[in-house]
């Protein structure tokens, strides 16, 4: 018993040993630790007097990759043509762009990289809803600009809460407005369904679209993503009767829609907003390999779609002739598609931010550029911004137009709006043409 | 910081103490106390210290990495208890973690929301009742019908978050407010550091020490009976029948312990990333914590934490590797996922018992050819 | 017949001594259209070694596995110190005070040596889960008595050096007396051994023939076995089965002689 | 009523393609006792020769052929390099290396292929028909599918029922050492085992993409709900395989139809549960013997 309990004590004291041990471990780190705090106030991360650094995040693998990991190739592509040029302000632009396979957890990750070890001086583009939902508080906090998210959500339009996020293309509401007062004055007797992806892309444009239809609509179906099989809402627009249906869906759901109402030989005039329509992707469905299956056109011809950015096919667009120029002088073998067209004209819009910014940026000084100067920024967009320090929501307006073959023709010119029950205007001025060089003019004074 | 687990199936040389004479660990074991509790709390302890001294020296952006990392690590340390010890797999834990992000969401985002260290019990709590349920269904499969049940699990679940948009936020998923680090952490850090608290090291803070409290818990039931009953049904079932042994109940409790770790995991995860979406809790991330307990070493703890951190580090470093070898970034980024199918494929066919297997048997191999020849770790085996 | 008492009996079951043990009661098994075991009744008594042979197929596992409650017989009964046993489950005849080792090892090969027979003495464990997962003193003090359990029995088996080893590393006979002392260590009142001898050259037989003859002050022993010198030389009494009938019972010595006994294993060799 | 009709008449056809997608995966299983996780990988590596073959030539028929052809050479050959190291063993092993060789191929496929959309062409009409004037949700292209699987499936019972081969192949996956003993070449039956399963999962993958878009991911869906068939039906039994890919598809259909979309993956769990906690080796599998 006796000797049990001494090794019991030996114990004891062997634990007391080690709490020691820690302790005079912790006050070592204490020494290791106290290194000089507080660097030089001036420095911008990412920004040296030659080159300034930018980052994004994208899908480049994974379910989500087809079509969008084609954007920042596009983007890569242009930033290397400005740099081939002397750059901006003698800065050359480095691109680093991170694969988050559309998985908010990886985006977060590789946010994180991209502004703690990579040191990005700003965001540009990051891709999707939910992935950069996971990032919108930190690049606030962090002070990060954050420009052009490629996603139509209005999540990124809340300047009071995240002063350093703007969106880019037009939000879904607008756009569905758009659409919706075409539908109602072109096609006033049609009776409209909805076919909406359940997220905040179908929920956004619902509240657009019913803001000029909410008489004509017969029936609003809702998929799942990731769930292929679309045959009961497309049947259930065809029971409601809807003889023009709009889809605000993801590409392959354009896919899917489409061969499910061939098969219920379902054939309503369809209109698809601007992400889900591209004809180049799409457009082209079944085409070639008709013979005796189906019709000799593509699926989609005669489908309404809109359209913000030039096309791919617009071979006589001088944005479309400098982005062909570019893609071929700094891209890749691929062919120039209409998302990397979409990555160049995020490019462009970054450009002329920097260039606002002045030769010497600072983060805020992007920013404020933004919303000071960036409602007069012209591009390859058809519709102004909307931004100002109250507002940080990107392109107002959408052109409706026609897919012919692999191409589209214009049925309206373009129109503006806003959010809410802003009214909806043509756009006025002639459409912007490219400098010379291809590079934006930074503004004088 | 690992705690070892005594194990395996790999360990096919056996464990051979030539009598008489001490090995050099024995000298170290003196010193240690003698309860289990004692040795695995000074491990811990060193673990703490280990922990506070990386996180304080290294950069931000390693911080983070090492926030991801004790989430990866605290829910592979769960399922390595399931299929390492208990032989069941499973490859929903990704929907389990999903549980507790989304518990941990609804917890921070209610209005005065609970102590944190409640919310992660509650995290822990509530995924492991789903961890009963889906371990007493589980119970009766195995292998193929078993990896199908739980598959499916992991299908289904993120469907619910999208039918309960009003609750959970639907597609877009659901916001968490990170905490922010208490004065008093922060004054203890800068009183050991001098270092100023950031968010990701607060995060990565709370990271860890739900991880060292897991790998704790997890080694004392692994070292003890529990842990050994564990193996015996995985073993062999008829035989820990016969020795009053029910396998279902021991299956269900190990599936629920498994579960419980996978809840903190999402919770850690859910405050780290400050998000709980559908899109996060695909099958990929199931995959990929059984991919860290394979590479690792199947039923090992450390094993666990190996894995999960070739899952955070290797990724980006073959991405750069891909970039500086001069390829896209968009071949780049395929280039991860290939080199981690493979990396699969070849860690079974050529190092069956992971990186801790294969280190402990060359450990072994040493101490073997050191010491003593003859008899030793390899005795007639029956053909 | 009846010897004493076993010691390992719990204290109070003086009924054990009047009547037998364990008592197979007219038990009928039959897989769809097939009769595996066919009235077979069989009567251990404490202390008693008791053989069952036959030729392959004669329904010896099967009879053994009605015994532990792996098949569910269609007609008869069992009865346990002479109770009657109901919808029998393995796990609970640890509890009853009945082991049993199986055909080959049954070793847990991912668990040592020592483990393995932890694992026997698992019904003696007291600590529950909490203190397994707090690691409290208690839950020490319980491992530490399962360990001295099983370190008993290793060494009374001769097999205490190999105890931090992996089964599969060891010689097929020390895996054999490994699993002996993974069911004596529950310390039962019944041992069901299948095939003990099955892989053992003749010294190890030898051996094995004395240590169930020294288990019989201890428990009764019920064994199935080919092996007949061992049978012969070991057992009180001796069941013999064909096609799922008993066709003899008896000592040794009246089983050898039963001309039933020698037509059954003759059948088999003229097969 | 024209609903119910639409909504079964496209799950059947949906049913079909989970069948013959869980057809692969149970030929695998009963010669190697494995399940391929990397089923559907194959068979959307397959699908993409496939599309080369017919852009350059512009026949859809030779491009089955090759896929086919693809498959057998691509089966064989895994079985061949790698399967045939982890038969045998643990059975997470075998899980894991086919795991490994999914994530592997897609990954292949993207670098290899692109990660884009591609249009893949259908060789019948897509257009529903009409019977007495009403439509009905039936191609000419889901009876070629549904007319695929029946013929597939009629061909591997004929295979194991009245074959040498197919006995010889069952008789191999059952007991190896017993097969070898009786003079049955088991590695190069299990190879063939795995070239035949790698054909039927690359005529799956030819099956889902006609019509329709190919990608790398394309076949994910169908993976999860293929392999839930092949369970429910008993990983032993091509009839299995055929009921449970119909009943999912079906039961997925109603479930889509009438309940809600985002409910299908719950509903697949709830069926399967149902199912195995009833039969735990599935519908058609019949119930091994306890071992002891």
């Amino acid at each position: 018993m006796d000797t049990v309990g001494s090794r019991r004590r030996l114990r004891g004291r062997a634990a007391v040993l080690a709490v020691v041990a820690v302790v005079a471990l912790l006050a070592s780190a204490c020494g290791a630790g106290g290194r000089p705090s507080g660097e030089e106030g001036g420095a911008q991360p990412g920004l040296t007097p030659q080159s300034v650094k930018v980052g994004a995040h994208f899908p480049l693998t994974g379910v989500a990759s087809p079509g969008y990991s084609d954007i920042p190739t596009g983007t890569k592509a242009y930033f290397d043509y400005v740099n081939a040029h002397g750059g901006v302000h003698g800065r050359q632009i480095e691109y680093v762009f991170r694969d988050d396979a559309y998985n908010p957890t990886q985006t977060s990750q590789v946010v994180n990289e991209l502004v703690l070890q990579d040191q990005v001086f700003a965001m540009l583009g990051g891709l999707g809803t939910p992935t950069h939902s996971a990032v919108l508080d930190y690049l606030n906090s962090e002070g990060v600009p954050d420009l052009f998210v490629s996603s139509g959500s209005l999540l990124w339009d809340q300047p009071e809460r995240n002063p350093q996020t703007f969106g880019w293309q037009p939000d879904y509401e607008i756009e569905a407005k758009i659409i919706g007062k075409y539908v109602a004055e072109n096609f006033p007797q049609a009776k409209v369904g909805l076919f909406l992806q359940d997220d905040d892309l179908g929920r956004d444009a619902e509240i657009g679209g019913r803001r000029f239809l909410d008489r004509q609509i017969v029936a609003a179906e809702r998929y799942t993503p990731g769930n292929t099989d679309v045959a009961p809402q497309i049947a259930a627009l065809q029971a409601a009767g809807a003889d023009f249906v709009i889809g605000f869906n993801v590409p392959s759901y354009t896919a899917l829609s489409q061969l499910q109402s061939l098969r219920l030989n379902y054939d309503p005039q369809w209109a698809y907003s601007n992400i889900g329509s591209d004809p180049a992707l799409v457009g082209s469905l079944l085409a070639r390999f008709s013979e005796g299956a189906v019709t000799d056109a593509g699926l989609l011809d005669g489908v309404i779609t809109t359209e913000y950015l030039p096309s791919v096919e617009a071979a006589g667009d001088p944005w479309t002739q400098l982005f062909t120029r570019v893609w071929q002088e700094h891209g890749t073998d691929a062919e120039l598609t209409n998302f990397r067209i979409y990555g160049m004209a995020e490019a462009y819009a970054f450009v002329q931010a920097l260039q606002a910014a002045g030769p010497d940026p600072t983060r805020e000084g992007l920013v404020a550029a933004v919303e000071q100067s960036g409602a007069q920024m012209e591009g390859p967009w058809l519709a102004p911004y909307r931004y100002s320090e109250q507002s940080h929501a990107g392109i107002s307006g959408v052109k409706i137009s026609r897919i012919v073959g692999a191409g589209t023709e214009d049925l309206t010119p373009v129109q503006v709006t806003d959010n809410g029950d802003a009214p909806i205007t043509p756009h006025p001025g002639p459409a912007s043409t490219p400098p010379a060089n291809g590079i934006p003019v930074p503004p004088t004074g | 910081m690992a705690v070892p687990v005594r194990n395996s199936e790999s360990d096919e040389a056996g464990r051979s103490v030539p009598p008489g004479r001490p090995r050099p660990l024995d000298v170290v074991r003196r010193w240690l106390p003698r309860s289990t509790f004692g040795r695995h709390a000074l491990l811990v302890l060193v673990g703490a210290v280990a922990v506070v001294l990386v996180l304080e020296t290294t950069s931000p952006f390693r911080n983070s990495q090492f926030a991801t990392l004790s989430y990866y690590a605290i829910a592979a340390a769960g399922l390595t208890v399931l299929t390492g010890l208990n032989g069941q797999i499973s490859l929903g834990h990704g929907a389990l973690m999903a549980v507790g992000a989304y518990t941990t969401g609804l917890l921070l985002g209610s209005a005065g929301p609970p102590p944190l260290i409640l919310v992660l019990v509650v995290a822990a709590a509530v995924t492991a009742v789903v961890g009963v349920v889906v371990g007493a269904a589980a119970s009766r499969l195995h292998g193929p019908y078993l990896a199908g049940a739980t598959l499916a699990f992991a299908i289904a679940v993120p469907g619910l978050a999208i039918y309960f948009d009003g609750v959970l936020g639907g597609e877009q998923g659901m916001q968490i407010d990170s905490p922010r680090a208490p004065a008093w952490f922060a004054d203890a850090i800068y009183f050991l550091s001098a270092n100023e608290m950031s968010g990701a090291k607060y995060l990565a803070y709370i990271g860890w020490a739900t991880l060292l409290v897991v790998l704790l818990l997890l080694a004392n039931l692994a070292a003890g009976r529990v842990g050994r009953v564990w193996r015996a049904v995985r073993d062999d079932e008829v035989a820990a029948e016969l020795a009053g042994i029910r396998p279902g109940p021991v299956r269900v409790l190990a599936f629920t312990v498994s579960a419980a770790c996978a809840g903190l995991a999402g919770a850690v995860l859910g405050i780290v990333v400050r998000l709980a979406a559908p899109s996060g809790f695909t099958i990929v991330l199931s995959l990929g914590l059984l991919t860290a307990v394979v590479v690792g070493g199947l039923g090992s703890l450390t094993g666990a934490l190996l894995g999960a951190a070739l899952l955070v580090f290797l990724p980006p470093a073959v991405t750069n590797l891909g970039t500086a070898a001069g390829l896209s970034g968009v071949a780049a980024a395929e280039l991860a996922p290939l080199v981690y199918g493979v990396v699969l494929v070849l860690v079974v066919l050529l190092a069956p018992t992971g990186v801790v297997g294969g280190v402990r048997r060359m450990w072994q191999s040493i101490r073997n050819g050191a010491g003593r020849s003859g008899v030793g770790g390899n005795g007639r085996e029956r053909s | 017949m009846v010897t004493d008492p076993a010691e390992g009996a719990t204290p109070g079951d003086t009924s054990a001594t009047d009547g037998p043990l364990f008592r197979v009661d007219e038990v009928g098994v039959r897989f769809g259209g097939l009769v595996a075991l066919d009235e077979v009744s069989l009567s251990v008594a404490p202390g008693e070694v008791h053989g069952v042979i036959g030729p392959n197929g004669a329904g010896k596992t099967t009879l053994f596995n009605v015994c532990c409650g792996f098949v569910t017989p269609s007609s008869g009964t069992l009865h346990w110190r002479g109770e009657p046993v109901r919808g029998l489950r393995p796990h609970r005849l640890a509890q009853m005070g009945i082991a049993r080792t199986l055909q080959g090892v049954g070793l847990f090969r991912g668990l040592t040596v020592l483990e393995n027979v932890m694992v026997g003495a698992d019904r003696h464990h007291r600590a529950g889960f909490t203190s397994a997962l707090l690691a409290l003193r208690r839950s020490d003090r319980d491992e530490r008595a399962l360990r001295e359990r099983a370190h008993a029995v290793l060494t009374e088996l001769g097999t205490e050096t190999y105890a931090d080893r992996l089964p599969g590393s060891l010689p097929y006979p020390v895996q054999k007396r490994v699993a002996l002392a993974r069911a004596l260590v529950a310390e039962p009142q019944m041992l069901l051994l299948d095939e003990p001898a099955s892989g053992l050259g003749a010294d190890d037989m030898a051996e094995l023939g004395t240590r169930i003859r020294g288990l019989r002050d201890r428990m009764a022993v019920v064994l199935v076995e080919h092996h007949m010198d061992l049978v012969m030389t070991v057992c009180d009494r001796i069941t013999v089965l064909d096609f799922g009938r008993v066709v003899a019972e008896g000592t040794p010595d009246q089983v050898r002689d039963d001309p039933a006994v020698i037509d059954a294993y003759l059948g088999e060799e003229a097969a | 009523m024209q609903q119910f009709l639409n909504v079964t008449l496209t799950g059947l056809s949906q049913g079909a393609i989970y069948a013959a997608f869980a057809l692969a995966l149970v030929l695998i299983w009963r010669s190697t006792r494995i399940v391929n996780f990397a089923q559907g990988s194959m068979g959307m590596f397959t699908t993409y020769l496939a599309l080369i073959v017919i852009e350059g030539t512009g026949s859809y028929w030779l491009g089955l052929v090759v896929a086919l052809g693809a498959g057998l050479l691509l089966g064989a050959a895994i079985e061949r390099l790698i399967i045939r190291r982890v038969e045998g063993g643990p059975e997470l092993s075998a899980i894991i290396v086919t795991l490994g060789l999914f994530v592997a191929i897609q990954a292949l496929a993207a670098i290899l292929f692109g990660a884009t959309f591609r249009s893949f062409p259908a060789p019948f009409d897509l257009r529903g028909m009409m019977v007495g004037g009403v439509n009905v949700a039936l191609t000419p292209f889901s009876v070629f599918v549904i007319g695929s699987v029946v013929l597939v499936m009629a061909a591997l019972v004929a295979l194991f029922r009245f074959t040498d081969v197919g006995l010889r192949m069952r008789a191999a996956a059952f007991d190896q050492e017993v097969s070898r003993l009786l003079g049955v070449p088991v590695g190069p039956l299990l190879t063939l085992g795995w070239a035949l399963a790698a054909v039927v999962g690359s005529l799956a993958g030819l099956l889902i993409a006609g019509g329709s878009l190919v990608y790398p991911a394309y076949m994910d869906p169908i993976i999860v709900y293929g392999f839930v068939a092949a369970v429910l039906g008993g990983l032993d039994s091509p009839g299995g395989a055929v009921v449970g890919g119909l009943a999912m598809g079906l039961a997925l259909s109603y479930v889509s139809g009438y309940v809600g979309s985002e409910l299908v993956a719950m509903a697949a769990l709830a069926i399967l549960v149902a199912v195995l906690l009833v039969r735990p080796h599935g519908l058609f599998a019949r119930t091994a013997a306890r071992r002891v």
